[in-house]
């Protein structure tokens, strides 16, 4: 991946996650949040992680996000405008999260970070060598993965449908009106 | 083709995780603060990534493939509850949902 | 270097196409229709009457191809009170452009060789194009809800949820077909695909994806029609309860976008469909060197003329194609949101699956594509 | 020689088996089987006794039956061997206890006739003579007391009989507890006798065994433990201080009076005291303390007899006053005189008693003397035999009383406790005025009695007077066993128990006669008086009550005892329970502590709740604390 | 020996508890329940009769491994000091259950089977286990069932008293926790291997300091669970607020758990101390006989009274243990019996008059011999037997016990003599304003009889209570043996301190056989 390009994307990257955390609107933030995945999506492809990169873009920002789109709407989440949290908190959170990135310099830097690259092997990203290693090594994490979305999906429809009295209630009120109606 | 050196992204890694933490640190917002959370999983997603990449093995890869299906398994719970919260409370704003129950 | 130059072309040359196409489908939008419905249609603007004094009938051209948009662009550019600006104009354009970046994947030809060179008459050359498909269709979502979100209003919304919702759950049936034609052709490459489509089976038949993948087929058809939000389909827009939906805050150029964007996602659907089950740039019966009739008989043609016969091919499929679905927008009704819903998750969504079953059934059973 | 007798179980046996029959059979079958089989039994094992007694008689002088029982008790080297003994002292006493018993029984089964809790009565009047039968032929300590306390509880029942009168039931109470008192302090004697010989390892209570060991006892050990079992002796025998139980334990059912709190029960202290007369004669002063707190008894509750106007109360008192003297006559060492007037007093007192009870039966339960007179005509038999045992108690010569309560006297006086004598002799003549003060009051003089009842006073039924008139002749002819010395066969009684109790010892010289003279004048003169208060001048008591105001209420209000105890005793006690234990101690001090402890921890936990905010942001702020510092190990690590 | 017998005893119950809970009916519930119960019943009354009562140690005894690398092993065994316990605690099980059954619990039945059998594994694993450790996992087990039987069924305050009850035993337990450790540790430094079993605990040798700590930590654990005065508030509420069965088993065997203790760990494992304590012992407990006692006298509520009977009881058992003498510990132990089998009668009983009248209060009620002669005649036997009338089982406990303490210190036996006297005043006095005068309240004078279970129930009780009475000796002889082995410890020490105090005059008392010697020197 050509230089130019990577700091276009990581500055890219790195000023969408500041929209994330610094704009008041969560449409906006969300928006800013769409482009860092996006842009980390790219950086995927760049390390030849294609696959995964393209379904990062498809997964990530193509349902997930708009799944927060959705919620947003549904909630129709106002603008912050109240004053969100004491300065103090912020204040020592802001010490705690310079520690933490001090900190993770330390392995970041070169003195400490020690890997050397050791060429790709052939059709590496591919999606053929995912599903290699996928439904080899990683085979029964996979199955688990795939029995946790399931218990998921009928979590969150349980989580979100109404429980059922209010429903009733709900087609009761209808039920008067249309008969009024008529 | 040339090689981006690994510590530019794990830098680069880094800085996004820690905006994510600083995110879910300050914003008051549960969603805005969910999409933290994301930041902060896509941030490692990229080292994985980066990582991988530099000792050529899928491993890095099929770990972000994981990690993306729990994040959506993740993100749709998450959503559910946020919705029965907003339901029950008729509010995102952390700082009103300091109680466990209702 | 002349091969990314000659790509860049390319690309360009694409998506140029595809925004022709939009055009072409415009007009056929307009006299299509009337010819349809049996009227007249647009047939007023002429430039100095010059068709009249020659005795033409007044095709429309000039109506559909330089009035509207003349008219479209030179309007007022609204922004309704209390919308999100940015976001507001932003919107068409995320819509439009990622379906424009699509058509940069889609082989309009076999490789062709002019001198030391050869180029391979597809714009950008993505081992994992179908996924980028997937990808690039999956964002454009964003351009049609903000629209209807930014326009601060009801109608707006509603049809910006509707298309959001639509849209997303029809790529899931898109999807599942075309992992099924992935596997069919054991490559996420679209000139690969259209490579293998090559040759015959019986002698006669040309191995064109539609005779192995029907259903896929029938699946990616229904799915892209609802991509594109048209007719029947066409529920965010559904002038008759939302006022064009999402559109409806838009005006001028804006919205000229969104409509370009339909008519876009029209062409690319056709462009799919094309690729992926009808051959592609392939001319039946025609090889490299010429054609092998069925009968033994053989027409020599040279490899230069093969190429552009495979260009020109394409563009007739893919023309048919968009008529096809311009026939479709005119004589089917709307569905009601609930049908739509239940079509798309309880018809297709499992229909693809057990599509996607049976192929790899029958991938496993005949000792796999490779 | 001791002669096995396996049959003195059946003695035991009988009264057992009519307690189960009444339990269980008794209610379903009815009053007729009840009125049999209760006095039924008693009558067998009177008959059991009685071959016991004459095969006693038989064999030589100081032998004894016996019949072993099971090993009861036995922890290490200490162990209760249950045991049935009889010897003479045991055997008068089964005769006694069997013959009265039986008699009284059948008495109840008329006086009984009209209540419908028949069976529950003759349950309690067998399990009574069941517990007394064991106190009696226990051989050791620990079997008497089992006798000991289950006589207590049957007083206690029968005193309760008509427990729906909620005064009986705290009379009944009273009883118990005033005898648990005296229990208490009896187990204490037996333990102190336990250790004294246990500390020389002796391990025994068997009276025989004791006796042979007797010497280990000498000293300190006989005393303390003469002392406490004569505590308990108090109680039961109701002596003073103990004495306050038995004039309440009246409001039973009269037969109940007869029996047990007169004839039987109450002399177990007596026999007691006999029973171990080898212990109390190792120590004189208890032996000293007996026989004064006897005859100060004697006279104390003879004066308390004077102004009662209750007739049972009035025999109540002449029982603790007749208790007192056969008290002054073990205490002073004449065991056998002290038997001997328990046996008399068992006939004539009995006697009194169910004469007293045929009287109220009569009077359909009236038993103020003020509210009689002139019943001699309706009661011909009642009046006889009443008469007869007055003129026994009041020791008329020639009437049992006379012969031992003479020997009390005697003894008391040979001892050397001239001013006990003196007390004594005094009680005579109380006991005959206020004795002859009954007689006069209820079947002399103008009738008192209520018109309604007037009309149907009768004569009670032969099942009643039957006994009277057996009890009447043995009132009469009871004392002759024990004639003076000298006389035809002389005091044979004595010589009978000798070998049990030993022969008494006279300490000073004196005639018997002369003694005697003395007490029956004494006796005498209290008869006249009563005639002349009672029949003579009927106005004179009235006069002198109204002269001597104080001193009749003090008498009247029996030295006031009762309340002295409600007000140093019962009512501290009290409130020591309620107010400062149970409220200051238990609930405030020590459950307030604990309970102080929990408020503590509380205050605690609530203090640490405040930093649980619930706030996620501020958990997620302590989280990546934790996270920098694990993070910073790292660090260190890959530093160095 | 062994073959599994203990062990199917103690876990019989558990398996019962399970199989209960998996039942829908719940009829079906309590009979199996109770049968289950029956089982371990007719096992412990097995072991009765083949218990060799010459032998003092351990019998039946089953040892397998458990967690070796810390030495704890599963060691099962029954001597005379628990046999008995065993007996009472399967017999008293199964009748609390047979009584429950008749209306008296009506909510949850299923979880009540459960959690009393699941009490009875608690209560017979900590009177069989030899291994200390075993034996603290089953002293915290009991406690479990009881806060459930407390806080679910109970009435009034009941949360507060269960709450109360777990915190007050936790106490002390978590403090015996702490000294089995600090024993087991220094039973590693004097023989080089860690071993929670008891008999090698009992040779741990200690300094005079270590000893006195590690057995104040014992008692005070074992004094609460007696509870010996002033650790005693947790009894009343406990006993007052749980249900009828749960107050039959806190009274009948729970207590006992605690003198127990002090016979099988605190007293054998450190004797020098327990010499030194005796005096303070013999205090508390006299000062407990009095106090409970006098408090039981002024309580209206005729449980809470019998709950300060049971403390006033477990002074007597108390003062008979530490008269560390044959006589008064087998008085002790004897009585501890007695008491579960009166004292539980009694809260049967007084069980029965709420279900009629749904009230304790002792002012509520009068003249019931009119209206229920049987209950009150069956009452007044209970009663007799717990004020120790002799005849009855009562009074064999408590003349050994008074015995042994006169020979230990004859003012303690003085003392504890009025609490005859105030027992008697109580239980007569609240017999006299319950069962006799006129009927005050109109109610008493409808209320049914007993019915034929509650009977049945009772029976066995009254049985054993009249047996006891006149026949203790083949139970005395069982525990005798095992006593005696227990004392030998004492007796050293004993003479030890004898030596030191130059008095021997004592040292007799101890002696099981009458001692020549020593007697010649001992006359005063």
């Amino acid at each position: 991946m050509p230089m130019g390009l990577f700091w276009f994307l990581a500055a890219l990257s790195v000023l969408s996650a500041l929209g994330v955390v610094l704009q008041r609107n969560p449409l906006h933030c969300l928006l800013s949040l769409v482009l860092t995945l996006l842009t980390i999506a790219v950086l995927f492809i760049g390390q030849d992680a294609v696959v995964v990169g393209f379904l990062q873009a498809i997964v990530y920002a193509g349902a997930i996000m708009v799944l927060f789109l959705f919620v947003i709407w549904l909630l129709n989440v106002p603008v912050e405008t109240r004053p969100t949290g004491h300065l103090a908190f912020k204040f020592f959170g802001m010490i705690a999260v310079a520690a933490l990135l001090a900190e993770l310099a330390v392995f970041v830097l070169p003195p400490h970070l020690k890997v050397k690259y050791s060429g790709h092997p052939a059709g590496y990203g591919s999606i053929e060598a995912l599903a290699q290693s996928l439904f080899s090594d990683y085979l029964i994490a996979f199955e688990i993965t795939s029995i946790l979305l399931l218990v998921a999906v009928i979590g969150a429809v349980a989580l979100a449908r109404r429980s059922s009295e209010i429903e009733i209630k709900e087609r009761a009120q209808d039920a008067a009106r249309v008969e009024k109606a008529a | 083709m040339t090689m981006v050196p690994l510590t530019y992204l794990m830098a680069l890694s880094a800085a996004i995780f820690a905006i994510g933490v600083v995110g879910f640190l300050t914003r008051r917002n549960i969603l805005v603060m969910f999409m933290s959370i994301e930041l902060m999983l896509n941030a490692v997603n990229l080292a994985f990534i980066s990582l991988g990449s530099r000792l050529g093995s899928m491993d890095g890869q099929v770990i972000v493939f994981f990690v993306m299906t729990v994040a959506a398994a993740e993100a749709a719970v998450g959503l559910g509850i946020i919705i029965t919260i907003f339901r029950n409370r008729e509010t995102v704003h952390a700082d009103d949902l300091t109680l466990l129950r209702w | 270097m002349i091969e990314l130059v000659v790509g860049a072309i390319e690309a360009i040359l694409m998506v140029l196409v595809g925004l022709q196409l939009s055009i072409f489908l415009l007009y056929f939008e307009r006299k299509g229709s009337a010819l349809i419905q049996d009227r007249v249609g647009a047939n007023r603007a002429a430039i100095t009457g010059l068709g009249r004094k020659l005795g033409m009938p007044n095709l429309g051209i000039v109506n559909t191809l330089v009035a509207d948009p003349v008219k479209l662009f030179t309007k007022e550019d609204f922004v309704p009170d209390g919308a999100d600006h940015f976001l507001h104009a932003l919107a068409p354009f995320l819509a439009l452009f990622p379906v424009l970046i699509t058509f940069v994947v889609i082989p309009f030809g076999d490789t062709i060789t002019i001198g030391r060179h050869t180029f391979n008459l597809q714009a950008a050359n993505l081992n994992a194009a179908a996924l980028y498909l997937l990808a690039t269709i999956g964002i454009g979502v964003y351009g049609v809800s903000l629209g209807g979100w930014a326009s601060n209003n009801r109608w707006a919304l509603l049809g910006g949820i509707r298309a959001t919702a639509q849209m997303i759950s029809y790529e899931i049936a898109m999807g599942l077909a075309i992992v099924a034609i992935v596997m069919t052709y054991g490559t996420l490459d679209l000139q690969e695909m259209c490579r293998s489509q090559g040759g015959v089976w019986f002698g006669f038949l040309p191995r064109w994806g539609i005779f192995v993948q029907p259903l896929a087929f029938i699946i990616l058809l229904t799915a892209g029609i609802a991509e594109s939000k048209r007719v029947p389909f066409d529920l965010p827009e559904g002038e008759s309860e939302l006022i064009l939906g999402y559109m409806v805050e838009y005006s001028g150029g804006k919205q000229a976008a969104f409509m370009f964007t339909d008519f876009a996602e029209q062409a690319l659907v056709a462009m799919l469909l094309v690729t992926f089950f009808f051959g592609g740039w392939q001319v039946p019966w025609l090889y490299r060197d010429g054609f092998h009739l069925p009968g033994g008989y053989f027409i020599h043609v040279a490899s230069i003329l093969v190429s552009i016969l495979g260009v020109i091919a394409f563009l007739i499929k893919v023309l048919m194609f968009c008529i096809l679905l311009g026939l479709v927008r005119w004589t089917l009704p709307r569905f009601r949101y609930d049908q739509l819903m239940r079509l798309g998750w309880k018809g297709l969504v499992p229909l693809g699956l057990a599509n996607v079953l049976v192929t790899a059934f029958i991938i496993v059973a005949t000792g796999g594509a490779h | 020689m001791n002669v096995e007798f396996a049959a003195l179980a059946l003695i035991l046996v009988f009264p057992a088996l009519g307690v189960l029959f009444n339990t269980f059979l008794g209610p379903r079958l009815g009053r007729r089987a009840v009125n049999v089989v209760g006095p039924g039994m008693m009558f067998l094992s009177f008959t059991v006794a009685t071959w016991a007694f004459i095969t006693i008689f038989t064999l030589p002088a100081g032998s004894a039956l016996y019949c072993p029982l099971w090993r009861w008790i036995e922890a290490g080297s200490f162990h209760v061997e249950l045991g049935l003994r009889v010897d003479a002292l045991s055997g008068v006493m089964i005769m006694i206890v069997t013959g009265v018993g039986s008699f009284i029984h059948l008495y109840s089964v008329g006086y009984m006739a009209h209540d419908e809790d028949y069976a529950r009565f003759f349950t309690y009047m067998n399990l009574f003579a069941l517990s007394m039968l064991i106190l009696v032929l226990a051989d050791n300590l620990v079997m008497m007391f089992v006798g000991w306390e289950g006589v207590g509880l049957c007083s206690y029942l029968l005193i309760a009989f008509w427990y729906t009168n909620p005064q009986f039931a705290y009379n009944g109470r009273k009883a118990f507890i005033v005898n648990r008192i005296g229990d208490a302090g009896f187990l204490l004697g037996i333990f102190t006798i336990l250790s004294a010989l246990a500390h020389h390892g002796v391990w025994t209570l068997n009276f025989t065994e004791m006796q042979a060991h007797a010497s280990l006892l000498e000293g300190t050990a006989a005393t303390a433990a003469g002392l406490l079992l004569f505590l308990g002796a108090t109680g039961k025998s109701a002596q003073i201080p103990l004495y306050v139980w038995l004039p309440d334990a009246m409001v039973g059912p009269t037969p109940v009076s007869a029996l047990i709190h007169a004839a039987t029960m109450v002399t177990a202290g007596v026999y007691m005291v006999a029973r171990l007369n080898f212990l109390y004669m190792l120590a004189p002063d208890a032996m000293m303390v007996v026989a004064t707190i006897g005859a100060l008894t004697a006279f104390f509750a003879g004066t308390v007899a004077i102004v009662q106007p209750d007739i049972k109360r009035v025999l109540a008192y002449s029982t603790v006053s007749q208790l007192g003297y056969m008290f002054l006559g073990v205490g002073s060492g004449a065991f056998a005189a002290g038997i001997f007037h328990v046996m008399t007093h068992a006939f004539f007192k009995g006697l009194l008693f169910l004469c007293a009870g045929s009287v109220i039966h009569s009077l359909e339960g009236e038993q103020d003397m003020n509210k009689m007179g002139a019943l001699r005509k309706h009661l011909p038999i009642t009046f006889w035999t009443m008469l007869i045992a007055t003129l026994a108690i009041t020791a008329v010569p020639g009437f049992s009383g006379y012969f031992s309560k003479d020997l009390i006297l005697e003894g008391a006086y040979e001892s050397g406790h001239f001013w006990l004598w003196l007390l004594g002799a005094i009680t005579a003549g109380i006991t005959g005025f206020y004795m002859f003060r009954l007689i006069f009051m209820t079947f002399f003089g103008e009738s008192r009695v209520e018109p309604d009842k007037l009309h149907h006073i009768h004569e009670s039924p032969a099942v009643m007077t039957i006994p009277l008139i057996v009890l009447a002749v043995l009132a009469t002819v009871g004392g002759w066993v024990g004639l003076p010395d000298g006389l035809l066969w002389g005091d044979a009684f004595a010589r009978f128990l000798s070998p049990v109790v030993g022969n008494f010892k006279p300490a000073v010289a004196a005639s018997p006669a002369m003694l005697s003279a003395v007490a029956t004048g004494l006796g005498g003169l209290g008869i006249l008086l009563a005639y002349v208060f009672y029949l003579r001048l009927p106005g004179l008591p009235m006069i002198l009550a109204w002269r001597l105001k104080g001193l009749y209420d003090l008498l009247l209000e029996k030295y006031r005892i009762d309340e002295l105890y409600n007000l140093i005793v019962t009512r501290p006690l009290f409130f020591i329970s309620n107010q400062i234990l149970n409220r200051g101690v238990d609930q405030f001090v020590i459950d307030g502590a604990a309970n102080g402890a929990g408020i503590a921890v509380e205050a605690g936990g609530e203090m640490a709740r405040r930093s649980e905010t619930g706030n996620v942001q501020h958990y997620a702020f302590v989280y990546l604390i934790g996270v920098v510092a694990i993070v910073s190990y790292y660090v260190y690590l890959v530093i160095h | 020996m062994g073959s599994g017998l203990l062990t199917a005893v103690i876990f019989f119950p558990l398996f019962g508890a399970i199989f209960v809970l998996m039942l829908r009916d719940e009829r079906a519930a309590w009979n199996s329940a109770f049968i289950f119960s029956l089982v371990p019943l007719a096992l412990s009354f097995y072991l009765f009769a083949a218990f060799d009562s010459h032998e003092a140690g351990y019998q039946f005894v089953e040892q397998y491994p458990w967690i070796p690398q810390f030495g704890i092993s599963y060691h099962l065994g029954v001597d005379g000091i628990s046999l008995l316990l065993v007996l009472l605690t399967t017999i008293l099980i199964s009748l609390s259950l047979l009584y429950s059954a008749g209306g008296d619990i009506e909510k949850r039945p299923r979880e009540f089977c459960f959690f009393l059998l699941a009490l009875e594994t608690g209560l017979l694993g900590a009177l069989l286990s030899v291994d200390v450790f075993l034996f603290y996992v089953f002293w915290e087990v009991m406690l479990i069932p009881m806060y459930f039987l407390i806080g679910i069924w109970g009435h009034g305050r009941k949360v507060y008293a269960a709450v109360k009850f777990v915190l007050f035993t936790m106490l002390g337990s978590f403090l015996m926790l702490v000294a089995i450790i600090y024993l087991v540790a220094a039973a590693k430094q004097s023989f080089g291997r860690l071993s929670f079993d008891l008999p090698l605990l009992y040779q741990v040798p200690l300094s005079e300091t270590q000893a006195r700590w590690l057995f104040a930590a014992f008692a005070l654990a074992f004094a609460i669970k007696v509870p010996m005065w002033p650790v005693h508030t947790w009894l009343p509420d406990a006993h007052t607020e749980a249900p009828t069965a749960g107050s039959v088993i806190l009274a009948g065997i729970m207590l006992k758990m605690g003198t127990y203790g002090f016979l099988r760990f605190a007293i054998p494992l450190f004797p020098a101390v327990a010499v030194e304590a005796v005096p303070l012992f013999l205090a508390l407990a006299v000062i407990g006989i009095i106090y409970g006692a006098l408090v039981a006298m002024s309580q209206p509520d005729l449980k809470r009274l019998i709950a300060y009977s049971s403390v006033s009881h477990l002074g007597f058992v108390m003062l008979g243990i530490f008269a560390l003498n044959p006589q008064g510990i087998d008085g002790a132990i004897y009585q501890m019996l007695n008491h579960g089998i009166s004292t539980g009668a009694l809260f049967l009983l007084v069980g029965m008059l709420y279900l009629r009248r749904h009230t304790r209060e002792i002012s509520e009620f009068g003249g019931l011999w009119k209206s229920v002669p049987i209950y009150a005649s069956i009452f007044m036997f209970a009663m007799l037997s717990s004020a120790g009338l002799p005849g009855l089982n009562g009074f064999v406990g408590e003349f050994l016990i008074m015995a042994g303490t006169y020979l230990r210190s004859w003012p303690a036996a003085a003392f504890a003599v009025s609490g005859i006297v105030l027992g008697a005043l109580y239980l007569f006095w609240t017999y006299e304003r319950v069962m006799f005068g006129p009927i005050t309240h109109a109610v008493n004078a409808t209320i049914r009889d007993l019915t034929g279970r509650e009977i049945a129930v009772l029976v066995p009780l009254m049985a054993l209570m009249l047996f006891m009475g006149l026949y203790p000796a083949p139970l005395i002889s069982r525990l005798h043996p095992s006593v005696e082995k227990m004392l030998e410890g004492v007796r050293i020490e004993q003479v030890r301190l004898e030596r030191e105090h130059h008095r021997d005059a004592l040292a007799q008392t101890i002696a099981p056989a009458p001692k020549i010697g020593v007697q010649t020197a001992s006359v005063k």
